[in-house]
């Protein structure tokens, strides 16, 4: 029950760009705050700013009201899933995950308690006595799961701490996480490239790029309400259209469609005046699939692919690139084929470009 | 771990044989009963009792320095860390074989030989004389001591050169040595090896002190005998001193004076193959059927020179012929 | 980097991405090294200046006979480094990549040579391979070639020598290396299509680089620092040049020359520091990566059973021939190629002598002190410079290594220096003329010797795993108990182990320091060498082989301890709290 | 162009149970084939079997006709993307992706502009000369990828080698993965965790769980028409009813769902037979939720997660707990919520319990 504020935190390594640029965040006590974004942006870096791991070379990091910026990673009690997992080869699956309690004096029967609800909590029961060179990928990852699950800490950071579940375990102990969360009000800072996970976990999620802030906001306005062309199109997969405004009313605005000419309603245009180049953002799943010449403008499918529930298109329109995906279901369009497409005006976004 | 000895102790440094030392000890502790038990030997070589010596002349931990050479010991002396030998022991020992101070005084003759194998070389075989080491026929037949470490063999290696050249110009003496070295087949790291070598029949031949050699012979059997040499054997001293400012000064004077007692001289020499500089200890027994005389040597010039010497012979001669 | 004023006072805060806790355990650290090594060996460089004055002592080493004697040092050395560096590693290889009977056995034995005792070793190596020596003799024997031509001396013996006796140092820190090495590089090179010979060379040797580096270090300081072989072979090194200008009484040139060599070990140590800090050495794997289990041919495992039998058995030849002379009779053994006389007396005699398990108990003892001590301050400043993020850990690496550099008997001399007479330098300590001197000169002889070790198993460890410690609220102490340390358990011990059987077998220094009456075992063996009574020289030498043996037995033991204790399954066993 | 087949092949650890039991399944040339399952079923080491970094306690492995169960790692020819990475830690990033190149004497014109091509490949140009320990971890996978793929391997084995990467780059270095696998016809063999993405690539999939095969089949077939429950309900997180058949006609059947009584037409029929228990598996995606009593039986919301494109909720209809996805849109039912639902019968598929 923790607040944690990152005070226009910053990190470079010698003379190079830095990998983290003036990050001014908080994150509220008890919240669940996700940070998303491409492979190397700074995601782990930052979180290990605030384990105390990597010592910030500009800005503070405060818990609550202490500046912790020098506070040794022990005297944090924060408690950190590692990207790498980081897992005591010389313990075994039990006293690793028992080690947080040992140095926190708890009980020996507590302790021998809590480590097998932990381990049963990640699908590791009956693995105790493991040595962990003994252990898939993916045990291993839970078990440095359960070793910070364990212990309770005040602020939890998970680097990736599901990159190599599968989906069903994943989503079992998202729940897992969620629960002992909220249970223990824990402020928790979480590091996922999985976008479904982080907008279903999240109360927050923050937009990183090469070590930018782009967005802060709930999973809803990250993703129906993109701040930036780059959190359109990184959330998603949104298809990012060059536009220009022709009409502006409140909030809407009508632009027209850079090269394809189509006239387009959409929302998020506070700021736009009439006349300026922008660009909208319209989601694979907003659009819909018509015969040619039906929708707004028509394109042809480049590539398809099959995921599941949905199949995702590839389509051309002029110069555009755009992707398109709708419910799986028989007599879809095939590769080649002429399709007209529909944006779906409700949801489109004016974003800066 | 405990703190070793007491106030009332008697601490010395010896280089000597280990037996040899523990008899005298034993000796001097019936002599004097008030010692018994506090005597403390500690052995090791000459060289690192100097240094031992030196390093500790803050707070000396030693009373007595039992076994030295000549310029072992003037060097300590003069490097002020020894104490002169109480004029009664002083007395008795020549002066040619002290310090003229008094500040060591010479325990023994160390006659200086050329001995060999006697199960390798009859005694018709045997060198004669020193010049006969470096005649042709006992190339590869020699084994020796290696000089540059070793007090005994640069005393020996400098009598050569002095003995063949005059006080300004070495080189005779250089040219010398050179064709002892091209004899010479092998140096030896320690004396240890140095007996082992030869009997082990690797070489016949080898130059050393009279005492180890006999000792060697008598102990264990060595098959040793040294050469009465033509034009002698160079005779070096080995002495004894007082350590300066040592914890017991009164036990080390008691203990000089045992030591370099006629009885105790006597015995040594009769037991463990000493020649007695005290003057009334006379010859040992074993002595005179060798038929040793003394070669003439000056050692004042020798010791001078030796470090120049020794130290062209390691440059510039050794290994190179 | 700016700096808001709101942060100045956190600014003075010397933790650049580490912990300030490094520093906080320098300080004991360095401390210790500055009262006992900086300050008693500073006197060496003192005493440089004097004599015929520091030009003169030094000048005359860019030239002549010290020049050509250092350079004779410095091949001797960079041979000894090749030749300990393929024994030790070829033997660490074959007893620790295979698995076959007996591998447990022999590994105890592959060290043993390390406890030829120093005086009496050296007579080994004459009796087994000069010109009277068995193999020259049984060649002889049976071949009908001449003796002298194989017979080895001159640089090679000194080679010889050396490389026999100083291997373990590249044998245990390989060994420690080859157990942590991560299995998935192996693989990934034998993926991409590399041969076992490729696959050594591009992947496992580079890795192992800290340990190599390691026994390269303490190789060839030791080779430089080292006396009795070169002696043995008659070689001029600078060592010999230094005794000889001892024995002349020229401390000042020799001083200046035993600066000299401990320059050049300096030098280097620097190259070496800075060819493996190039690169990084610990697996960056994902999770925890498991050694390679090597699914090796019966025929493979043979062959290496086979090899390192071999290797085990020509090492151990001088070892056997001291054991040998200790049941044969003195003197009686002179041309036969074996001794043909033998006899218990040796022993009898030591035993039947109230006083002669003394100088055992007494090494054994202050070794032991000795190497606790070492283990403390030698793992410790091994932390404390790998996790070191300011300048002057170079520093710190050369103040810990320096006494290795030296020849034993400026330590011993040094020592005496400094510690006789209550002063500043030595708070007043007087050490000399009690046995405390000895495992004090121990200490500081052989701290290197877990440092290094110990700084090669520290540049496999991943720091994550400490960060993780930390994270789970274990302060730095606990983290260097529960984590650092058991990880990097195998280098200290073969530091440690390194420590103990050098400190038994310690005499260059010992001869110098020992207090009256009790002598180490060293200087026993020495006397009774002197007195010739070699053979029961050479049963103490046994006896002393027998009782590191017994240490290695030990060791051994301890080091495979954990792995299988975990198989006592017990439920939710935690660490030590 | 080489098939790989696994006769029959298992692999056991002492004397627990066998992690690899019985697989026996033949990997056609060129085939881009899947190994789906949960954590610690196996995956890998039959990866590592495939490599011969694994010896396989039964059974053997032939590349082609070749039985290469005994022949060593190096001379197999497989290229790997090892769970762990494995990079060369002491060779900086262009060293690491050259080191396969240099091992098949590539010469060093031609070896250098491979590797960058494949850094660029995946996104890593410009980091050819950074140390492995200065990447993120998401790079380092990269850096493992590349090296597998610039030697072009006549068999390629995939372990998880995407996990760690944002979704957009997933997909980019997915068409990358495809592009060159397709154009050398390289045999492949892919472990993932992400359901979609074993979807949109594989040729075929192989569902394992605790060592043993439950089906092989095209993404379609595995996902429409499971062999077992396991499979259902690991794919796609189906939900498996409870049923007893009450009517079959060809491949079709009338079931009856246990606990809430309706009635279910479902396909996957062939064998059933009337009166049989059996389960049948309806995807989340396959429900339409109606207003309370419309449906074929009403559900009260115990959960709803928005997940992007769609929101998932968590039913409960008597004893039946259901998973149940639809399109996010306003509007939606609430926690707490009553609502009916309407299996889709075109997509039930009746399933092995
Ligand atoms: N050395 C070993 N000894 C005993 N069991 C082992 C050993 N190595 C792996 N296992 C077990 O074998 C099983 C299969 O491991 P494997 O690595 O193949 O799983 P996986 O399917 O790749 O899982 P993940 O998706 O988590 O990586 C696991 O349950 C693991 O615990
Ligand atoms: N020691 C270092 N020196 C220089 N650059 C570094 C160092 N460590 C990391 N970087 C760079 O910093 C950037 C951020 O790294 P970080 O690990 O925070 O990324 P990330 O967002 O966690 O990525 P991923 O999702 O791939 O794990 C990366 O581009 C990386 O290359
Ligand atoms: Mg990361
Ligand atoms: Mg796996």
């Amino acid at each position: 029950m923790i607040p944690v504020r990152l005070d226009r935190v910053g990190k470079s390594y010698g003379s190079a760009a830095p990998v983290v640029q003036d990050i001014d965040v908080t994150i509220s006590s008890g919240e669940f705050f996700t940070l998303l974004g491409p492979s190397g942006c700074g995601k782990s870096t930052t979180l290990r700013m605030i384990a105390g791991f990597v010592t910030p070379t500009s800005g503070r990091i405060l818990f609550g009201d202490r500046d912790i910026t020098a506070t040794p990673p022990n005297k944090r009690g924060t408690g950190m899933v590692f990207q790498n997992y980081a897992l005591f080869p010389h313990y075994d699956v039990a006293q690793n995950v028992a080690y947080g309690l040992v140095t926190r004096k708890v009980a020996k029967a507590e302790r021998a308690e809590r480590v097998a609800a932990a381990l049963a909590a990640v699908g590791l029961d009956g693995y105790a006595d493991r040595r962990i060179d003994q252990l898939s990928g993916g045990q291993q990852q839970r078990v440095a799961l359960a070793r910070a699950l364990v212990i309770s800490p005040s602020v939890l950071l998970l680097d990736e701490p599901l990159s190599n579940l599968d989906a069903k375990l994943r989503e079992e102990t998202r729940v897992e996480i969620r629960r002992a969360q909220r249970e223990a009000g824990i402020t928790s800072v979480y590091v996922t490239h999985d976008q479904a996970e982080a907008m279903a976990m999240s109360d927050r999620i923050a937009v990183l790029e090469s070590g930018k802030l782009h967005q802060v906001g709930t999973p809803r306005e990250v993703y129906h309400q993109p701040a930036t062309a780059f959190v359109a199109k990184f959330i998603g997969g949104s298809n990012v259209l060059d536009a220009e405004v022709v009409e502006v009313s409140g909030d809407r605005a009508v632009v027209e469609l850079a090269g394809s000419g189509a006239k387009l309603s959409t929302g998020g245009a506070e700021q736009a005046r009439t006349g300026e180049r922008v660009a909208v953002s319209v989601r694979p799943e907003h659009f819909e699939l018509t015969e040619p010449g039906q929708g707004g403008f028509d394109a042809v499918v480049r590539a398809v692919e099959f995921t599941g529930a949905t199949c995702q298109f590839e389509l051309r329109a002029g110069d555009l690139e755009l992707s398109v995906a709708v419910p799986d279901r028989p007599g879809l369009p095939q590769l080649g084929d002429d399709v007209g497409l529909r944006p779906d005006a409700e949801h489109a976004w004016l974003v800066r470009p | 771990l405990n703190a070793a000895g007491g106030d009332d102790g008697l601490t010395i440094y010896t280089a000597r044989d280990k037996a040899l030392a523990e008899s005298v000890v034993k000796d001097f502790e019936e002599a004097n009963p008030e010692y018994k038990g506090k005597v403390r030997l500690l052995t090791l070589g000459a060289q690192e009792a100097a240094e031992r010596i030196s390093a500790e002349r803050g707070r000396p931990q030693a009373d007595i320095w039992w076994g030295g050479s000549s310029q072992q010991l003037d060097h300590a002396a003069n490097d002020g860390v020894l104490a002169p030998v109480p004029d009664q022991v002083r007395d008795r020992i020549p002066e040619r074989y002290r310090d003229a101070q008094g500040r060591w005084v010479g325990e023994m003759i160390l006659a200086e030989v050329v001995f060999y194998n006697d199960q390798m070389l009859t005694p018709e075989q045997a060198p004669k004389d020193w010049d006969d080491l470096i005649k042709p026929e006992f190339k590869d037949k020699i084994v020796v001591r290696d000089v540059a470490a070793s007090g005994t063999m640069r005393s020996i290696y400098s009598a050569m050169i002095s003995r063949n050249s005059t006080p300004d110009d070495p080189e005779p003496g250089y040219e010398w040595l050179r064709k002892l070295d091209a004899n010479t087949k092998v140096y030896a790291a320690n004396p240890t090896d140095l007996y082992l070598r030869i009997q082990r029949q690797e070489a016949p031949i080898s130059v050393w002190n009279l005492q180890d050699v006999m000792l060697q012979q008598k102990k264990s059997g060595a098959p040793f005998k040294p050469v009465a040499t033509t034009s002698g054997v160079p005779q070096l001293v080995d002495g004894v001193a007082k350590v300066k400012d040592g914890p017991n000064g009164a036990a080390a004077d008691q203990f000089l004076d045992f030591l370099l007692s006629v009885d105790e001289q006597k015995k040594l020499g009769e037991e463990y193959f000493q020649i007695p500089t005290v003057e009334g200890a006379g010859e040992p027994s074993w002595l005179a059927p060798l038929g040793l005389h003394e070669m003439p040597v000056d050692w004042e010039l020798v010791g001078g020179k030796e470090s120049e010497w020794i130290a062209h012979w390691s440059d510039r001669i050794k290994n190179q012929n | 980097m700016s700096a808001p004023v709101v942060q100045t006072r956190r600014r003075k805060l010397p933790s650049p991405d580490g912990d300030r806790f490094v520093y906080v355990l320098a300080v004991p650290v360095v401390l210790v090294l500055l009262f006992l090594v900086v300050i008693p060996m500073a006197t060496t460089a003192v005493t440089s200046a004097g004599g015929n004055g520091f030009a003169a002592n030094y000048g005359s080493l860019f030239g002549g006979s010290s020049g050509q004697a250092l350079l004779l040092s410095l091949v001797s050395s960079l041979l000894s480094v090749f030749f300990c560096g393929l024994l030790g590693t070829l033997l660490a290889v074959l007893l620790h990549r295979f698995d076959f009977p007996g591998r447990r056995a022999l590994s105890v034995f592959a060290v043993l040579p390390m406890a030829l005792p120093p005086l009496i070793g050296a007579v080994s190596f004459v009796l087994l391979y000069s010109e009277t020596g068995i193999l020259p003799r049984t060649l002889s024997a049976l071949l009908g070639i001449d003796a002298a031509s194989t017979s080895v001396g001159g640089l090679a013996g000194v080679v010889l020598v050396h490389a026999f006796t100083m291997y373990p140092y590249f044998y245990l820190s390989v060994s420690a290396a080859l157990a942590g090495m991560d299995g998935s590089l192996e693989e990934a090179a034998t993926n991409l299509g590399a041969g076992r010979v490729r696959v050594w060379r591009t992947v496992l040797l580079p890795m192992l680089t800290p340990a190599l580096v390691s026994g390269a270090l303490l190789t060839f300081m030791m080779s430089m620092a080292s006396f009795t072989a070169p002696q043995l072979y008659n070689v001029q090194t600078l060592t010999m040049e230094i005794v000889s200008a001892r024995t002349s009484g020229n401390a000042a040139l020799a001083a200046a020359q035993s600066t000299a060599l401990s320059v050049v070990s300096i030098v280097f140590l620097l190259s070496m520091r800075w060819y493996q800090g190039r690169r990084v050495h610990r697996s960056l794997s994902k999770g925890t990566p498991s050694a390679r289990r090597a699914p090796a041919s019966a025929g493979a495992k043979f062959a290496a059973a086979l090899g390192s039998l071999l290797l085990t058995v020509v090492l151990l030849a001088p070892v056997l021939v001291i054991v040998l002379v200790s049941f044969s009779v003195d003197g009686a053994w002179t041309t036969q190629v074996l001794p043909t006389e033998y006899t218990l007396d040796n022993y009898l005699e030591i035993f039947s002598e109230p006083q002669s398990l003394l100088p055992i108990s007494v090494s054994v003892q202050t070794s032991l002190l000795a190497t606790a001590f070492a283990i403390v301050v030698g793992a410790a400043a091994a932390w404390v410079v790998a996790r070191w993020r300011k300048p002057g850990r170079g520093l710190l690496d050369v103040v810990i290594m320096l006494p290795w550099a030296l020849p034993g008997t400026v330590i011993g001399v040094n020592l005496v220096t400094a510690f006789n007479e209550p002063g500043v330098g030595n708070l007043g300590l007087t050490l000399v003329g009690t046995l405390w001197i000895l495992p004090v000169a121990y200490f500081v002889r052989f701290v290197p010797l877990v440092f290094r070790s110990t700084s090669a198993s520290l540049d496999q460890l991943d720091p994550a795993l400490e960060e993780a410690a930390r994270n789970l609220g274990a302060g730095p102490l606990r983290v260097l108990r529960t984590v650092t340390l058991p990880l990097v358990m195998r280098g200290v011990l073969a530091g440690a182990l390194l420590a103990f059987v050098d400190g038994v077998g310690e005499y260059v220094a010992s001869v110098v320091i020992y207090p009256p009456g009790l002598p180490p075992m060293s200087v026993e063996i020495y006397n009774r060498i002197y007195s010739s009574e070699f053979g029961t020289a050479a049963a103490y030498g046994a006896l002393q082989i027998v009782l590191i043996l017994i240490v290695l037995a030990v060791s051994n033991r301890l080091g495979q301890g954990p792995r299988q204790k975990r198989s006592a399954a017990a439920p939710a066993v935690v660490p030590a709290a």
